[in-house]
């Protein structure tokens, strides 16, 4: 069993690449409710043609959603190839039953 | 417990024993058992179908029964024969292959099988309880919706319950082959068996939520008052077809994949030769099940879903013919130039190439939208999907029991009875399904309970009967077989077939730990390899040292046990508040486990060195 | 080696939840279950999409949906995937306390949250006699919303298990894979809560 | 392609005959037989994709039986190791290529006969039905023409056929083998599909959805007559007065029990669009009774009685007052006596 326990030296240069880390994680708080508050604006305030809102409001959903992925959950780190691949199995499924299901329900 | 194991104990110690197992090999022969007894099950109600269809506007059964056993047929076979079964393989089997000690989550590998088995009981319940579900193993709605009774009920809740114990299997799979290969078992060194169950699993992954959403919302609709599919409130009943098709088509994916890793495997051990195209046998394998995720609609051809999604999934459809093809024709190319025993492992794979071809060329005939149009919801279909689930699944599980039984129990099948058995069953396979591929064209819709006179259907229908017949002798010789087997079948070497992959490493049956020493693999087949390069046994990647094992537990037994009860539970709240009691205490109780599972630490245990050498090799 | 794991400053790994063949099993493990969650929600989109106009006379989505509520719903649920991610930053840098202080303050936005969709599905009940029975559009949504709701649910159960469970002992290898897993299945919460005030609200009010 | 389709379908038609020796199935019920468009359609996809597939299986089998004939481990050669080959790129291409040109051979057809069979363009023109799926019978409103009947569908020959289906419960099938492929009656959609035969005649149709304990039993009939006789049809249909008094005095008091026996709240006769039983109004025409039983009176009389022990299931059964055998016989009598129209299944031949 790996009882990796021997990386006490590398514990100050860890700390300060967590904090790094922990700011990124911040800005990138910061640009989520950025986009919230975007997505919100334009439904409250009708500023957009109908047509238009309802990709761009898809686009910010996405790319919040990636700042999850990818941020929040470490997604972008290495070790995490088989997490993405199933993930990114899994999203398209998702979108081939979304698209199964709103396309040709109804005819 | 682990030098006692080979010691005889009592009946109760052994059945605490298998209780309370997490041990993958132990776990595999519950789920044999569970699935050969299930599969026994449906292949009565197979014989009550031809029975009843032996003759025009027979009255062996009522109609209303009909369709009880009739779906019952369809659901048994597919989720608590097949799939069971094939689980059962794969746990036997993989981690061996792979050199692995053990599953990586055992305890859920245990709480996946006692959940497919209470979620089966549950669903067979309802024979007892005023009759079984009656909309067919797909269960469209609204016939499902409003079916009286509770028949439908016990079928939301019976596969809700085993495919949460599925989904769980799976994940469970994939983790075991992604973290826990031996040192130098590199993906493109697996075995196909090995690459097949991670690549079914991925199906499960992916295909078993479509199915437990649609089960909710089939659920609320009928237990809930909620209008998903109630056309009056706005419902769409096409979403149900939809979601189950969602699944429905990775899942008979999910039924053939094992089947051809494990034919590739027979194929190669008994020719003697390297799997051929072993690349693209492995990439053939990745694109059947990418492309089953894009052709559910060809389920529903008829349902008006317009020429333009016709034509798009009917595409799809056939092209998964060329990677299937690629398959076919690798393995006749293994065997070309092979040097063949032909034994009855063997001789159930060799039944399986024309057999399957058949069936898949039939797929491909029923892809094609217009002609499905005339064999849509015929006993065309019924054929095509006879071929391909017997004559690929069923014939697969059985040359893998012949093929891996020395491994697992330690004794060898017998070979004569295995080979009249399979004779016997072939020959009626045929009788039965060929002939309905004509029955479906002159005019026999499927899911009849009778036929009419004076419809020319009459032989077709006969014949097809007598098949039947022969098909449950072949069965029944083949049990008989497992039960001479037990009680004096030959003992036999660990590696009775010079098997080529590391599962024919181990001792037979494999110690409680698989593998005294991690195996080093140093190449494709790497038995093999040391047979022909090495030693002749597999170098150890470790020193020896203590191994560590889990602890085995009740816990998965008693959880599944909750959700049986509040099964009953939900389906009764319907009418009587007193049924709210099951549906809380069965709740309690799994919520109690797993917070006794959560709350417990659980280190498991650790086999010394000292005890690893003193147990003689 | 059924010593306890537990760990001080010298003994800490770089990434904890993974020290150990359980956690990377776990820890894996948990990102399929993910994955299969993904197409779980999928489903319910699907579905709440193809019958969200099917309201049988009874209130629309235009109708029914405020989006005051909701903000402050997405502005707590997003807060907690912060605060959540502020725990994994103390367990990566050994800080037991801080941890659970953060994870603390992960549940109370949850709570939050879960007592603002508790209010809002009463409201609709109340105000406009919109329930899971009135009209398919009602059984999709309550369907989705509530399926995400229950997940909220159950992971604030989880987390407080975990909190209480291990409050004594502090942090070591048996656990901090636990406590990993709990944030990524926190943060999927929040994924799928992104897209039910974007495709059920925000889109419900565009119409 | 209809030429040498043709005379290649007549060719592949007796071959298969050949292997088949029990013939194709009835007459009028096969698929095997084409007698409209949409058969002889799906039957040229059927005939072309067959080919194929015996060409590929006898490749196949040509490779296995050789294998098999020349690789069995020999006598005395017991510890000969085979080459292990690896692969072999230039035969691996061969059989991804060729079953890829195989499958666009089907793929073309497919999805021309696909679109054609959806091109609804011409119902503007043509003869609208609206087909109604009911547990476990169906209905047929001939749009315009204030023409209601059940079962039986009359049809005239060779003129394309618009029907939009709809059902009234569950998900039904609306499948005339010998001269359409089947559609789906669904209950949230109407489906639409056209139907065109080559020959008068009585064809059967049959439900192919599960829909219930009777599911087998929802048979009706498409009764393809003349253009002259379905104008002649038309008239007799549009004649009917619900209202006269049948001649002799037995069927006269059928009709009154008819009448008291409460039979009329789902039973209309004339045009009236009642639709929680079969249309009547030319029962005594009908090939069968309830889609199922040959139209004599004792079965009749049967079906009346108790049609639970004919249909299990059927929305008939306990929703009437008790009907004794002799009361039963004198609304037989005046039912079989409704036959408004010279046109019948049996001028339509068989
Ligand atoms: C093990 C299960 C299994 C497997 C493997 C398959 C394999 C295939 N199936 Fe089947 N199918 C079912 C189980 C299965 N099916 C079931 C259970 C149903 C009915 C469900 C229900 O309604 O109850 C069904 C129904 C079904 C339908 C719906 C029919 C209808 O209801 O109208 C269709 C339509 O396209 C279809 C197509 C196919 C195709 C194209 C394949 C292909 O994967 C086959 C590919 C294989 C080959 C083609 C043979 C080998 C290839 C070569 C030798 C190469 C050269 C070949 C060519 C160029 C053609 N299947
Ligand atoms: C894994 C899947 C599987 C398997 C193995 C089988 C196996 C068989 N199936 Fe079935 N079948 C389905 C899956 C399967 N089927 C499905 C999904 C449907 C569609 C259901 C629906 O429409 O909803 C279907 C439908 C179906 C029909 C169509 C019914 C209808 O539409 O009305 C028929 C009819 O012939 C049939 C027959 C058979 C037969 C004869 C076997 C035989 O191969 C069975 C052989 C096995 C035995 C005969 C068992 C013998 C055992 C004994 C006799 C007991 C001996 C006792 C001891 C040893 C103690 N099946
Ligand atoms: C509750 C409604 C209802 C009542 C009342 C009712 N029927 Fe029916 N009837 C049906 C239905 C529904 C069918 C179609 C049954 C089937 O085929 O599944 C039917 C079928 C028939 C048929 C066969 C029709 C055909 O097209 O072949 C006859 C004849 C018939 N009924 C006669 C009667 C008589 C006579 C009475 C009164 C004594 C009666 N019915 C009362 C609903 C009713
Ligand atoms: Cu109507 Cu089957
Ligand atoms: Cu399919």
């Amino acid at each position: 069993m790996a009882e990796n326990t021997n990386s006490n030296e590398v514990n100050p240069y860890q700390k300060h690449k967590n904090k790094l880390e922990m700011q990124k994680q911040l800005i990138t708080f910061a640009l989520m409710i950025l986009f919230t508050i975007i997505a919100f604006v334009i439904v409250a305030t009708g500023m957009m043609q109908k047509m238009f809102v309802i990709p761009v409001l898809l686009i910010l959903a996405v790319i919040q959603v990636a700042f999850q992925f990818y941020y929040f959950m470490h997604m972008k780190e290495k070790g995490h190839d088989m997490p993405s691949l199933m993930m990114y199995a899994g999203i398209m499924a998702a979108l081939l039953i979304i698209a199964g299901l709103v396309v040709i329900t109804w005819w | 417990m682990s030098i006692a194991a080979t010691q005889k104990r009592g009946f109760g110690a052994v059945l605490w024993d298998y209780l309370t197992t997490v041990d993958h090999k132990k776990i595999a022969h519950l789920y044999l058992f569970g699935g050969g007894f299930f599969f026994i099950l449906g292949g009565l109600e197979a014989m009550i179908i031809r029975i009843q269809l032996v003759r025009p506007e027979n009255d062996f059964v009522s109609a209303g029964l009909y369709n009880e056993i009739l779906t019952m047929h369809g659901t048994t076979m597919i989720f608590l024969a097949a799939m069971p079964l094939l689980l059962g393989l794969m746990n036997a089997v993989m981690p061996l292959q792979i050199g692995a000690r053990d599953v990586a989550f055992p305890f859920l590998n245990s709480l996946g099988f006692w959940l497919f088995l209470f979620g089966g009981l549950i669903l067979n319940c309802s024979w007892l309880l005023g009759g079984a579900p009656d909309a067919g193993w797909t269960s469209y709605a609204p016939l499902s919706t409003t079916s009286p009774g509770h028949g439908v009920d016990f079928y939301v809740l019976g596969l809700q319950i085993s495919g949460a114990g599925t989904l769980i299997g799976g994940i469970n799979f994939l983790v075991t082959i992604i973290n826990m290969r031996a040192p130098g078992m590199t993906y493109m060194r697996m075995p196909l068996f090995s690459w097949t169950t991670f690549i079914t699993s991925v199906l499960i992954l992916f295909a078993f939520p479509a199915l437990t959403i649609g089960l909710f919302l089939l659920m609320f609709d009928r237990l809930f008052g909620s209008a998903f599919f109630n056309v009056a409130l706005g419902g769409n009943t096409i979403i149900w077809e939809h979601l189950f098709w969602i699944f429905g088509h990775p899942e008979v994916y999910i039924l053939i994949l094992p089947a051809f890793g494990l034919f590739s495997d027979i194929f190669s051990t008994f020719a003697k030769k390297r799997l051929f195209g072993y690349t693209a046998m492995v990439f053939a394998t990745i694109l059947i099940a990418f492309l089953g995720f894009m052709v559910w609609a060809h389920h529903m051809f008829t349902v008006g879903l317009g020429p333009v999604a016709n034509s798009i999934f009917a595409i799809a459809t056939m092209a998964i013919a060329v990677p299937t093809g690629i398959k076919i024709f690798n393995w006749l190319a293994t065997l070309w130039g092979g040097s063949i025993t032909i034994n009855s492992a063997m001789l159930w794979a060799l039944g399986f190439i024309p057999t399957f071809t058949l069936g898949g060329m039939t797929g491909v005939m029923v892809a094609s939208v217009v002609a499905d149009y005339q064999y849509h919801d015929t006993y065309f279909v019924v054929a095509h999907f006879h071929y391909v689930i017997v004559g690929g699944t069923v014939f697969g599980i059985l040359a893998g029991l012949h093929y891996w039984w020395p491994k697992m129990f330690g004794r060898i099948l017998n070979e004569k009875l295995g080979k009249i058995a399979f004779w016997i069953f072939f020959t009626g396979f045929h009788l039965t399904f060929f002939i309905q591929h004509f029955l479906g064209l002159m005019g026999m819709p499927r899911r009849y309970w009778v036929f009419l006179k004076d419809q020319g259907l009459d032989t077709g229908n006969l014949i097809s009967t007598i098949g039947a017949f022969l098909m449950a002798i072949g069965v029944i010789i083949f049990f008989y077989n497992v039960v001479y087997t037990a009680v004096k079948g030959e003992k036999v070497p660990d590696d009775p077939w010079d098997g080529r992959t590391l599962e024919w490493a181990t001792s037979s049956p494999p110690a409680h730990y698989n593998f005294k020493q991690t195996p080093l693999v140093r190449g494709l087949d790497p038995l093999w390899v040391e047979k022909t390069e090495g030693k002749g046994k597999m170098t150890p990647a470790e020193p020896l040292g203590d191994i560590h094992m889990p602890n085995g537990s009740i816990l998965p037994f008693i959880m599944s046990f909750g959700l049986f009860i509040a099964g009953f539970g939900f389906i009764y709240q319907v009418n009587y508040t007193w049924a709210y009691i099951p549906l809380f205490v069965g709740m309690g109780i799994l919520l109690g486990c797993m917070l006794i599972r959560s709350l417990k630490d659980d280190h498991g245990y650790h086999i010394t060195k000292e005890e690893l050498e003193r147990e003689a090799d | 080696m059924s010593h306890d794991h537990s760990l001080n400053p010298e003994t800490m790994p770089h990434e904890p939840e993974k020290a150990t063949l359980e956690g990377k099993n776990k820890f894996l493990g948990f990102w399929f279950f993910l994955g299969g969650e993904t197409v779980l929600f999928a489903c319910l989109f699907g579905t709440y999409l193809a019958l969200r106009n099917s309201t049988a006379g009874g209130p629309t989505t235009n109708d029914l949906f405020g989006l005051e509520l909701v903000f402050i719903m997405t502005i707590l649920l997003l807060t907690s995937s912060l605060t959540s991610v502020y725990a994994m930053y103390h367990m990566k840098n050994n800080n037991f306390k801080k941890m659970q202080l953060w994870l603390g303050v992960t549940a109370v936005l949850g709570f939050a949250f879960l007592g603002c969709e508790l209010y809002e599905f009463n409201h609709y009940i109340h105000e406009y006699e919109f329930t899971f029975r009135s009209s398919a559009f009602g059984s999709a949504f309550y369907t989705l919303v509530g399926f995400h709701g229950g997940h909220v649910t159950f992971g604030l159960l989880w987390l407080l298990a975990l909190m209480i469970r291990n409050a004594k002992r502090g942090l070591n290898l048996y656990n901090a894979p636990k406590f990993y897993v709990f944030s990524l299945y926190w943060h999927f919460i929040d994924v799928v809560w992104v897209f039910i005030f974007t495709v059920v609200y925000l889109m419900g009010k565009v119409g | 392609m209809k030429g040498w389709m043709g005379r290649f379908r007549a060719f592949f038609l007796l071959g298969s005959l050949a292997l088949v020796l029990s013939a194709c199935g009835k007459d009028n019920l096969t698929a095997l037989v084409p007698k409209g468009y949409g058969a002889e359609s799906s039957m040229d996809l059927i005939i072309i994709s067959t080919v194929v597939m015996l060409f590929v299986f006898a490749v196949v089998m040509l490779i296995y039986v050789a294998v098999l004939l020349r690789y069995r481990k020999k006598k005395g050669q017991e510890d000969f190791i085979p080459k292990q080959v690896e692969g072999n790129k230039t035969l691996e291409t061969i059989w991804t290529v060729i079953p890829i040109i195989l499958l666009i051979i089907i793929a073309v057809p497919t999805v021309t006969a696909t679109f054609d069979l959806a091109d609804n363009s011409g119902s503007k023109d043509g003869l609208n039905i609206q087909v109604t799926g009911n547990q476990y019978w169906w209905h047929f409103n001939y749009e315009g023409q204030e023409i209601q009947t059940s079962q039986d569908l009359y049809v005239p020959v060779g003129e394309k056929i618009y029907l939009s289906m709809k059902s009234s419960d569950v998900h039904h099938s609306f499948w005339v083998p010998s001269i359409s492929g089947k559609m789906d009656v669904l209950p949230e959609n109407e489906n639409k599909m056209y139907i065109e035969a080559y020959e008068e005649g009585v064809y059967w149709g049959k439900c192919t959805e599960l829909c219930g304990p009777s599911h087998s039993l929802m048979d009706f009939k498409v009764i393809v007559v003349s253009q002259e006789e379905f104008d002649q049809w038309v008239k007799d249909m549009k004649n009917v007065n619900p209202d006269t008094q049948p001649q002799d005095a037995v069927a006269q008091e059928g009709k009154s029990l008819f009448q008291q026996n409460n039979c009329m709240s789902c039973h209309a006769i004339g045009s009236s669009p009642t639709q929680i039983g079969p249309n009547l109004t030319n029962f005594g025409d009908r090939s069968k009774i309830a889609g199922i039983l040959d139209p004599t009176k004792e079965n009749l009389v049967k079906w009346i009685v108790d049609p639970e022990s004919i249909k299990p299931g059927n929305k008939m059964t306990g929703n009437y007052p008790e009907v004794s055998e002799k009361e039963a016989g004198k609304i037989a009598e005046y039912l079989m006596q409704l036959k408004p129209s010279e046109v019948t299944p049996e001028s339509a031949g068989n």
